[in-house]
């Protein structure tokens, strides 16, 4: 695979798709989890409505280099985590800039925004955004285990690391899925992505009710709008990476739209019927339900 | 050839012939004295030139003119005339340090002196038993008669203590002398042993004989007599009790023990290693410097006393050996006797009052390195023969006791040099004087000039006449130059070895070579930050980087034993220059000496005492050694690496270690562990004890130490402990590579070693420049600092990113190999560690870069400025490598990636282009590279363009549910900051790993104390001692015969 | 003969040494030292005696040409004298400290003479 | 108490080996070999009737030397020991009695006599029973009893000293001499043999028996007078 210039619209293209998808998508959910509630939720637009509203902002401040970088490294890391995956198997166009690196380079490069995002909101000077962050690392580390120990699992399983690969290995039928092929390791991975996706039990770093604290609270205008962008898209990277290596991947955009937002109401169901764990709660769930799936997973391979 | 019966003659002569010159002119006496002293020394050096050189043969004086056994013979050997050199120079030496005493008190004093080294020298000759007793007391009354030249009272009581022993000694060695007489019909040594005679209690006899002869080499427990004596004669007599005495007791014990026979070695190898060990436990506990030293001196007689028991299996090397041991032992004792001398205080710490005066601190260095057996002194090379030897005979007790006893001793010797370089000075401590300070020195060019010999023996190597060591001697000449004169000289040096040897070495020795050799240098433009002369920190520094050079040079196991000793002195030196790094230094020297023997016992094990061995024939020991040997290694190069467990050495000493420092021995001196178990593997391979492979082990200490490290780390509010504790981790993920024993776990190993030199001392130094500005190294003390040390901040953030893997830099490429590694083997279990150690790792980075520079500026920061432009210079071409390295890893890689190709015989990496495929992914850094920074420069572009007319606000401007803070820069979050993970895994902090060790160091205290209560000072007490360990000796004895 | 002139040397030798180191005078443990040595000496003869001869004194009575049939071993009176000779030396030496001792703290028990310890 | 019981246990398993040393003994019923060359060769070799003595000055005299040394140390370290720690002055013998006349003149006749006998003792040293130390001590004797009879009396430390360090000195001189011109250090046979049994005879050996006589009584008599300026302490 090497690089061609038709590649770039190509990928700016599933950007775009992705864009819009994301940010439909995570207005009906939000709505959905309101009727649960009760409550009549916020219009499917909702989400372009703050989009724009932010970019319009006027009032704007800096807090110096690194919080003005922040947003940036978060958007790069969400653009970049989706050129790096391929999104849709088969498909000429939708392979971005897969040729770059495996699914290693994916599982790594989710820090990246991570790591930027959290510079920013340090350099704010706002003790409580260095609370959000601290709390919002140290979950995210015990959750992310049993997904790399998934891949693991998986990569062994089916003796490759590439992406693309593994896809291609789940073709031909439901049953050829890694779900049902190595149950084990995407119940381990399910783990993590419950944990990563930001809803209860495991969203005490962002929740509102909660101290406002954390990155969110430090920015506004278009560093915001960044963020929000950001917000849509990388839930919908992750997902297509986990679609894509235990859940047959998609060999169109409509299998795309229907995977994705299976996938992604799993966290919101969860989400909306059970209570918020602490930090330490959060971490100690994981390395007592999910390690032990994982650690389950790489030796049943 | 003039006859060595001068010596005695002339001793004896001047002793009597005094009183002819009248008591009142006292000078003229001395003068006369120093003379004879002299002469007797020139004497005995002429004999030993002519006999080392060949130029004559072992001298047989008879007297009497009748040939032995009938009348009293002499001889002098090469043995005897080394041994009559030093006792008649320690002799003419302590004259001169007794001066004082001896002019007060006359001729009678100055008799007695001059008898004493007659009656030592002509102990080294006779070859009649009878005279060896007499010999031996006309010793121990001149002792009872110098003893008293001390100023303290106390002396009089030790000297009568050392009497009644003496009368002891004296009963049992005449009854076994006599005894003997009958049983064999004559007096003379040769003679006993060339007609063996088994008549009837013989053995007794020869047993009361030894025993009384042992005993005067004051064994432990019944040798509280002569401690007393170290304790309160003058230390000008110290010094000849212990170096010349004490050598000369060794060598009537070897002579006697020769026609004794070989059944009474064991005997003597026992009595020997209980003193050795003994003593020096006991000696932990002891703070007054001279009885500190007693106890070193008969834990070295015993060290000896158990050589000579294993003169059996020594053969040829047992001259050379003991020889070694026994002058290393004579001239580091009888320096330091005198060094005392010039010291005011009595306790350990007081010494600190050399500090004022480097050479004295030299000199001080130069004795315990002697004494603990470090190059290139006699003793180390006389360690490395007596382990190759016993380990070949099966002797392996034996040596472990040696060992044992030499980590103790070391253990307290580098104490009290911690105390002397890092303890408050005592005012007006010293008293030097010319002459004190000029016999001390003679005693440090002895040593020089020893290390010299013994080295230069043909079939050994000399260290001391290798380049790079040659060099660290030529700094120390240097040391009065300015330091950044010296910089330049050291870079200079560093980088000429570099091109004199590179072409030499295969892909990847020349990976370590670069971290190692040039790398150093690029740390040491660091050191350009340094005013004034910097003393000692050069000639530690050239040490240190001439051991590494060794390493990579050597091709023998002594060579690498050798260079990696010079290596672990000289980081021992440079890490104790540190400001509160005096327990962690002492800690970095046990625990590397430790490892050093492992690594000695594992190298004799290997070659079963053949010398010179090839370091690549190491693969071709037996089958059922070769595990022993792989643990041994293994344990040593763990030592280095800090492994978990044996890692609490390392955080204090990296972190307590000056800026410059840190670097090297985090960056670098790791490194050497990790050289030493690629050699290893690469030998030895896949190893299986008791059916459990040992690489696995290894994986599993990595793995754990690759998480432990990095959960230890987080907790750390110390920013370079928390590094310290990086390394740790880090050296883990290095150790787990080499340990997958795959093509993809080297490659990533070797991957480490770049990465890690780069990015810690990157990291090091970033920190050591904020504690330059901020005087602290608590990270909750700092904050904010990002807009003041702009350029520190990006080192650290690009050594952040680089090193918690997250592409586009190098360390993702790490991970990368990693993973393609790990598809290979078929270890999962570690792994599971390791993956928790990846994100970990991320966690205390974050930590470091947010609580340093970013949150709260605090108050007395706020005039800081950028960190000095030698630090930032460093960083800057370390990051800008990180860079290139992420883009382009080939250029190191390539070729190393080829070479362990060739030992594994795969090629599991295709490089195209600018791509790396492997048989499970690929990789395109070039490519992940552009695209991220695209995107970013896009995103960013966008920004800009909505806000790039943001107002620049105070960071103070802060609000917080609509209020402002009162004093926000009191609510800087840094403290404790990983409190959740505190809560949810705290209980892995717990330091069980130091309590461990504590335990250990306790106990070994505790013993001690204990033990030293059985010192209880009466004479009488004393007596029974020796005499019930007569008994006790007599009894498993006798019943090791019956 | 010869046994029992051995068994009385080491008869003294042990005396001598349980005394030396059962009292705590200082002038009785080396009275008891010189009567340890005296047994040392005792024991030195008697090794060298053989029964029915004489001593080792070449004369009338011993010419050159028998004497080593008619001789007693003349080593061991040669080694003894050398033995008392040194003996007496300590046995001085050991006085003049005992006095030097008494000096410094007006006591002879050696009991009192511990501060060296340890 | 536990310490004697303790003391004597361990002397007791000492005499346990003495015994065995003891009961193991057969006195020799041959002379050995060395004893056996030394009487072959008394005549030849050293020329002394008095074989004891001649083993003791020639044969082992290294050994005689080293024990004319350890005197001469005891004197040495004897007089710095107590040089150190002198009575106050005017103590010293002030306040003894006067010897009655009859104790004086009964000691001064008899030093005379005791110098004179251990004069005869040392010079018969190569022929009879006797020899340099025997002598010597026997002229201290005299010494001490001059001592013990006149105790306010005072010895010239000089004159000692000066007999101490020539005597000393020579032997040293004399054994050198028997390696430059004889067989090696201490050979008497520097001054020739003579007739076997006489005087004048056993080459150096009365002459060495002279200077250890000399140095012997110099170093008593000078312990004697230390250890007597003490008394009244």
């Amino acid at each position: 695979m090497t690089f061609e210039w038709i590649q770039v619209p190509y990928a700016l293209a599933t950007l775009f798709i992705i864009l819009n998808y994301g940010l439909l998508m995570t207005a009906v959910v939000q709505k959905l989890a309101a009727r649960v509630g009760g409550r009549p939720g916020i219009p499917v637009w909702q989400n372009y409505i703050d989009l724009v509203k932010n970019f319009a902002l006027r009032s704007k401040i800096s807090h110096g280099v690194m919080y003005y970088l922040g947003p940036v490294f978060r958007l790069s890391g969400g653009i970049g985590l989706i050129f790096f995956v391929p999104t849709i198997y088969g498909s000429t166009w939708a392979q971005n800039f897969s040729f770059a690196g495996d699914l290693i380079l994916a599982l790594y490069f989710i820090f990246f925004g991570t790591l930027g995002m959290a510079l920013g909101a340090g350099e704010s000077g706002h003790p409580h955004s260095a609370i959000g962050v601290s709390r919002g690392l140290a979950q995210v580390t015990a959750a992310e285990l049993p997904m790399a120990l998934a891949v693991y699992a998986i990569a062994i399983q089916y003796q490759t690391l590439s992406i693309t690969e593994i896809v291609a290995a789940q073709q031909g039928g439901l049953f050829n899925w890694t779900l049902f092929t190595n149950p084990i390791a995407v119940a381990a991975a399910m783990f993590a992505y419950v944990g990563t996706t930001m809803r209860s039990p495991f969203d005490v770093v962002i929740a509102p009710q909660e101290i406002p604290i954390g990155p969110p609270t430090e920015y506004h205008s278009a560093y915001l709008a960044l963020m929000q962008t950001n917000r849509v898209i990388f839930p919908i990277a992750k997902t297509i990476i986990y679609m894509n290596i235990f859940f047959g991947g998609a060999t169109n955009w409509a299998e795309f739209a229907i995977k994705v937002f299976l996938l992604y109401m799993i966290p919101a169901v969860i989400g909306v019927v059970h209570p918020r764990f602490r930090v330490e709660q959060s971490i100690r769930f994981f390395l007592k339900w999910g390690l032990p799936v994982g650690v389950l997973a790489i030796l049943m391979v | 050839m003039v006859s060595p019966v001068l010596i005695i003659a002339i001793g004896l002569g001047t002793a009597f012939a005094l009183g002819l010159l009248g008591s009142t002119r006292k000078t003229l006496l001395f003068g006369v004295t120093l003379a004879a002293l002299a002469a007797m020394a020139t004497i005995s050096l002429i004999w030993l030139v002519a006999l080392a050189t060949g130029a004559t043969e072992t001298a047989e004086i008879h007297t009497a003119g009748v040939a032995p056994p009938f009348a009293i013979n002499l001889r002098v050997g090469i043995a005897e005339a080394a041994l009559l050199a030093t006792v008649t120079l320690t002799g003419l030496l302590a004259a001169l340090s007794l001066r004082a005493q001896l002019l007060t008190l006359g001729r009678g004093g100055m008799a007695v002196l001059l008898v004493l080294v007659m009656a030592i020298s002509g102990l080294v000759m006779t070859r009649d038993l009878f005279n060896i007793f007499v010999f031996i007391e006309l010793v121990a009354i001149a002792t009872a008669g110098l003893v008293l030249l001390s100023e303290d009272t106390r002396a009089v009581c030790a000297g009568f203590k050392f009497l009644v022993v003496s009368q002891i000694i004296a009963i049992l060695l005449l009854v076994g002398i006599i005894f003997t007489y009958h049983a064999n019909g004559s007096l003379n040594i040769d003679d006993i042993g060339a007609t063996p005679v088994a008549a009837q209690g013989a053995a007794l006899a020869m047993f009361l004989l030894l025993i009384a002869l042992v005993i005067e080499l004051k064994p432990f427990p019944a040798n509280g007599w002569a401690l007393d004596i170290y304790t309160s004669a003058h230390p000008g007599f110290s010094a000849i009790f212990s170096a010349a005495t004490g050598s000369a007791a060794l060598f009537v014990v070897d002579k006697v023990v020769a026609p004794a026979g070989a059944e009474w070695l064991p005997l003597l190898t026992g009595i020997g290693l209980l003193s050795f060990v003994g003593s020096n436990v006991v000696a932990l506990r002891q703070d007054n410097d001279r009885r500190l030293l007693g106890y070193s001196s008969v834990g070295q007689l015993g060290l000896v006393l158990a050589v000579i028991g294993q003169r059996d299996v020594l053969g040829d090397a047992y001259l050379y050996v003991a020889g070694g041991l026994v002058l290393s032992h004579a001239v580091a004792k009888a320096g330091l006797f005198w060094m005392s001398a010039i010291l005011r205080g009595r306790k350990l710490q007081d010494w600190a009052a050399i500090r004022a005066r480097a050479p004295m601190v030299l000199a001080f260095a130069t004795f315990i390195a002697m004494l603990v057996g470090l190059p290139p002194f006699p003793g180390f090379y006389a360690k490395w023969d007596l382990a190759q030897a016993l380990v070949a005979a099966g002797r392996l007790p034996v040596l472990g006791l040696i060992l044992l006893g030499v980590l103790i001793e070391a253990a307290y010797l580098f104490r009290w040099f911690g105390f002397a370089i890092k303890r408050e000075a005592p005012e007006s401590g010293l008293s030097a004087n010319m002459v004190d300070c000029g016999i001390t020195f003679a005693a440090v060019a002895g040593g020089w000039a020893l290390g010299w010999i013994w080295g230069a023996i043909p079939g050994q190597h000399n260290v001391l006449a290798t380049l790079p060591v040659l060099a660290v001697v030529a700094f120390i000449a240097l040391e009065p130059l300015p330091a950044k004169l010296k910089n330049v000289l050291a870079i200079a040096a560093l980088l000429g070895w570099f091109a004199l040897v590179y072409g030499d070495y295969d892909p990847m020795r020349l990976i370590f070579a670069v971290v190692m050799i040039p790398g150093g240098a690029v740390i040491l433009l660091a050191s350009f930050s340094e005013t004034g002369r910097r003393i000692g920190f050069y000639p530690s520094a050239m040490a240190m980087y001439a051991g590494l050079a060794l390493l990579l040079e050597a091709n023998t196991f002594f060579e690498f034993f050798a260079a990696w000793e010079v290596m672990t002195l000289g980081s021992y030196f440079l890490i104790l220059r540190g400001r509160m790094s005096e327990p962690h230094a002492l800690s970095y020297m046990l625990f590397s000496l430790g490892g050093a023997f492992a690594l000695l016992a594992g190298f004799a094990l290997a070659s079963g005492g053949v010398q010179p061995f090839a370091l690549d024939q190491l693969g071709t020991v037996t089958a059922e050694l070769a595990p022993w040997v792989f643990v041994l290694l293994a344990i040593g190069f763990m030592t280095k690496t800090a492994a978990m467990g044996l890692h609490i050495w390392l955080p204090g000493a990296h972190a307590e270690a000056e800026t410059d420092v840190s670097p090297m021995v985090s960056g670098i001196l790791l490194k050497a562990g990790l050289f030493g178990l690629f050699v290893m593997l690469m030998q030895l391979g896949r190893q299986s004890l008791w059916g459990v492979d040992l690489t696995v082990v290894l994986a599993w200490i990595g793995a754990i130490s690759a998480f432990l490290g990095a959960v230890l780390s987080i907790f750390q509010e110390d920013a370079k402990r928390l590094l310290a504790y990086s390394s740790i981790s880090q050296m883990g993920y290095a150790l787990f590579g080499v340990a997958l024993m795959n093509h993809l776990g080297w490659l990533l190993a070797m991957m480490f070693v770049i990465n890690h030199y780069v990015y810690k001392s990157m990291l090091f130094l970033a920190v050591g420049g904020v504690y330059k500005r901020t005087h602290t190294k608590l990270m909750y003390q700092m904050g904010g600092l990002i807009t003041l040390m702009p350029f520190t901040f990006v080192s650290v953030l690009v050594g952040i990113i680089a090193m918690s893997g997250v592409p586009p830099l190098s360390g993702f490429g790490g991970r990368w190999i990693f993973y393609n590694a790990i598809m290979d083997a078929d270890l999962r279990l570690p792994l599971i560690l390791i993956f928790m150690a990846g994100p970990i790792g991320f966690l205390y980075l974050f930590r470091l870069i947010h609580t340093i520079f970013l949150g709260q500026l605090k108050d007395p920061h706020r005039q800081l400025k950028e960190a000095p432009f030698w630090l930032v210079l460093p960083q800057m071409i370390f990051a800008a490598f990180l860079i290139a390295f992420a883009v382009l890893p080939g250029m190191a890689l390539q070729r190393v990636d080829g070479y362990i190709g060739s030992i594994f015989g795969d090629q599991p990496l295709i490089w195209q282009g600018r791509a790396i495929t492997s048989e499970f992914g690929y990789w395109n850094p070039v490519a992940i590279m552009v695209v991220i920074a695209v995107v970013f420069v896009a995103v960013f572009l966008i920004l800009i363009a909505k806000n790039h007319d943001a107002q620049k606000v105070k960071q103070f401007n802060i609000v917080f549910s609509a209020e402002r803070p009162y004093r926000p820069e009191t609510t800087h979050f840094a403290w404790n900051f990983f409190a959740p993970y505190r809560k949810a895994m705290g209980i892995l902090e717990t330091p069980v790993v130091t309590s461990f060790w504590g335990g250990v160091t306790d106990g070994v205290n505790g013993a001690a104390e204990f033990t030293r209560r059985f010192y209880t000072g009466n004479g009488q007490t004393y007596a029974a001692h020796v005499l019930l360990f007569v008994v006790a000796v007599y009894l498993i004895a006798m019943g090791g015969v019956a | 003969m010869a046994q029992i002139a051995l068994a009385t040397g080491f008869v003294l030798i042990l005396a001598g040494l349980y005394g030396a180191l059962t009292n705590r005078d200082i002038l009785r443990m080396i009275v008891a030292f010189t009567i340890a040595d005296t047994g040392v000496n005792v024991v030195l003869v008697a090794v060298g005696y053989m029964p029915g001869r004489t001593a080792p004194i070449l004369d009338a009575a011993v010419p050159v040409a028998v004497a080593s049939q008619r001789i007693i071993d003349p080593v061991p009176q040669a080694l003894v004298l050398t033995a008392i000779v040194i003996g007496l030396g300590i046995t001085a030496l050991m006085l003049a400290y005992a006095y030097r001792l008494f000096r410094l703290r007006h006591s002879l028990d050696i009991s009192n003479f511990t501060e060296l310890k340890w | 108490m536990i310490r004697k019981v303790v003391i004597g246990l361990m002397v007791a398993l000492l005499g346990v080996a003495f015994w065995t040393l003891t009961s193991g003994y057969v006195p020799d019923a041959e002379l050995n070999r060395t004893a056996a060359y030394y009487a072959a060769n008394a005549e030849s070799e050293v020329g002394a009737p008095n074989i004891v003595t001649g083993i003791i000055v020639t044969w082992r005299g290294l050994d005689t030397l080293g024990e004319v040394t350890v005197l001469f140390l005891t004197s040495a370290i004897i007089a710095l020991v107590l040089s150190q720690s002198k009575t106050p002055k005017g103590a010293s013998g002030a306040g003894l009695l006067p010897s009655g006349e009859l104790l004086v003149t009964g000691a001064r006749m008899l030093a005379p006599l005791i110098a004179l006998f251990g004069a005869y003792v040392i010079m018969n040293g190569h022929l009879t029973p006797g020899g340099g130390f025997q002598g010597g001590a026997i002229l201290a004797s005299g010494v001490l009893l001059s001592l013990l009879a006149e105790p306010s009396r005072r010895f010239g430390h000089t004159v000692i000293a000066r007999i101490e360090s020539f005597s000393g000195t020579f032997y040293v001189l004399v054994g050198l001499a028997g390696m430059a011109y004889a067989g090696g250090f201490l050979d008497n046979g520097i001054l020739p043999l003579g007739r076997f049994g006489t005087m004048l005879s056993a080459g150096a050996i009365p002459l060495i028996s002279i200077l250890i006589g000399l140095k012997v009584g110099a170093e008593f008599s000078s312990i004697l007078e230390s250890l007597h300026e003490t008394e009244d302490a």
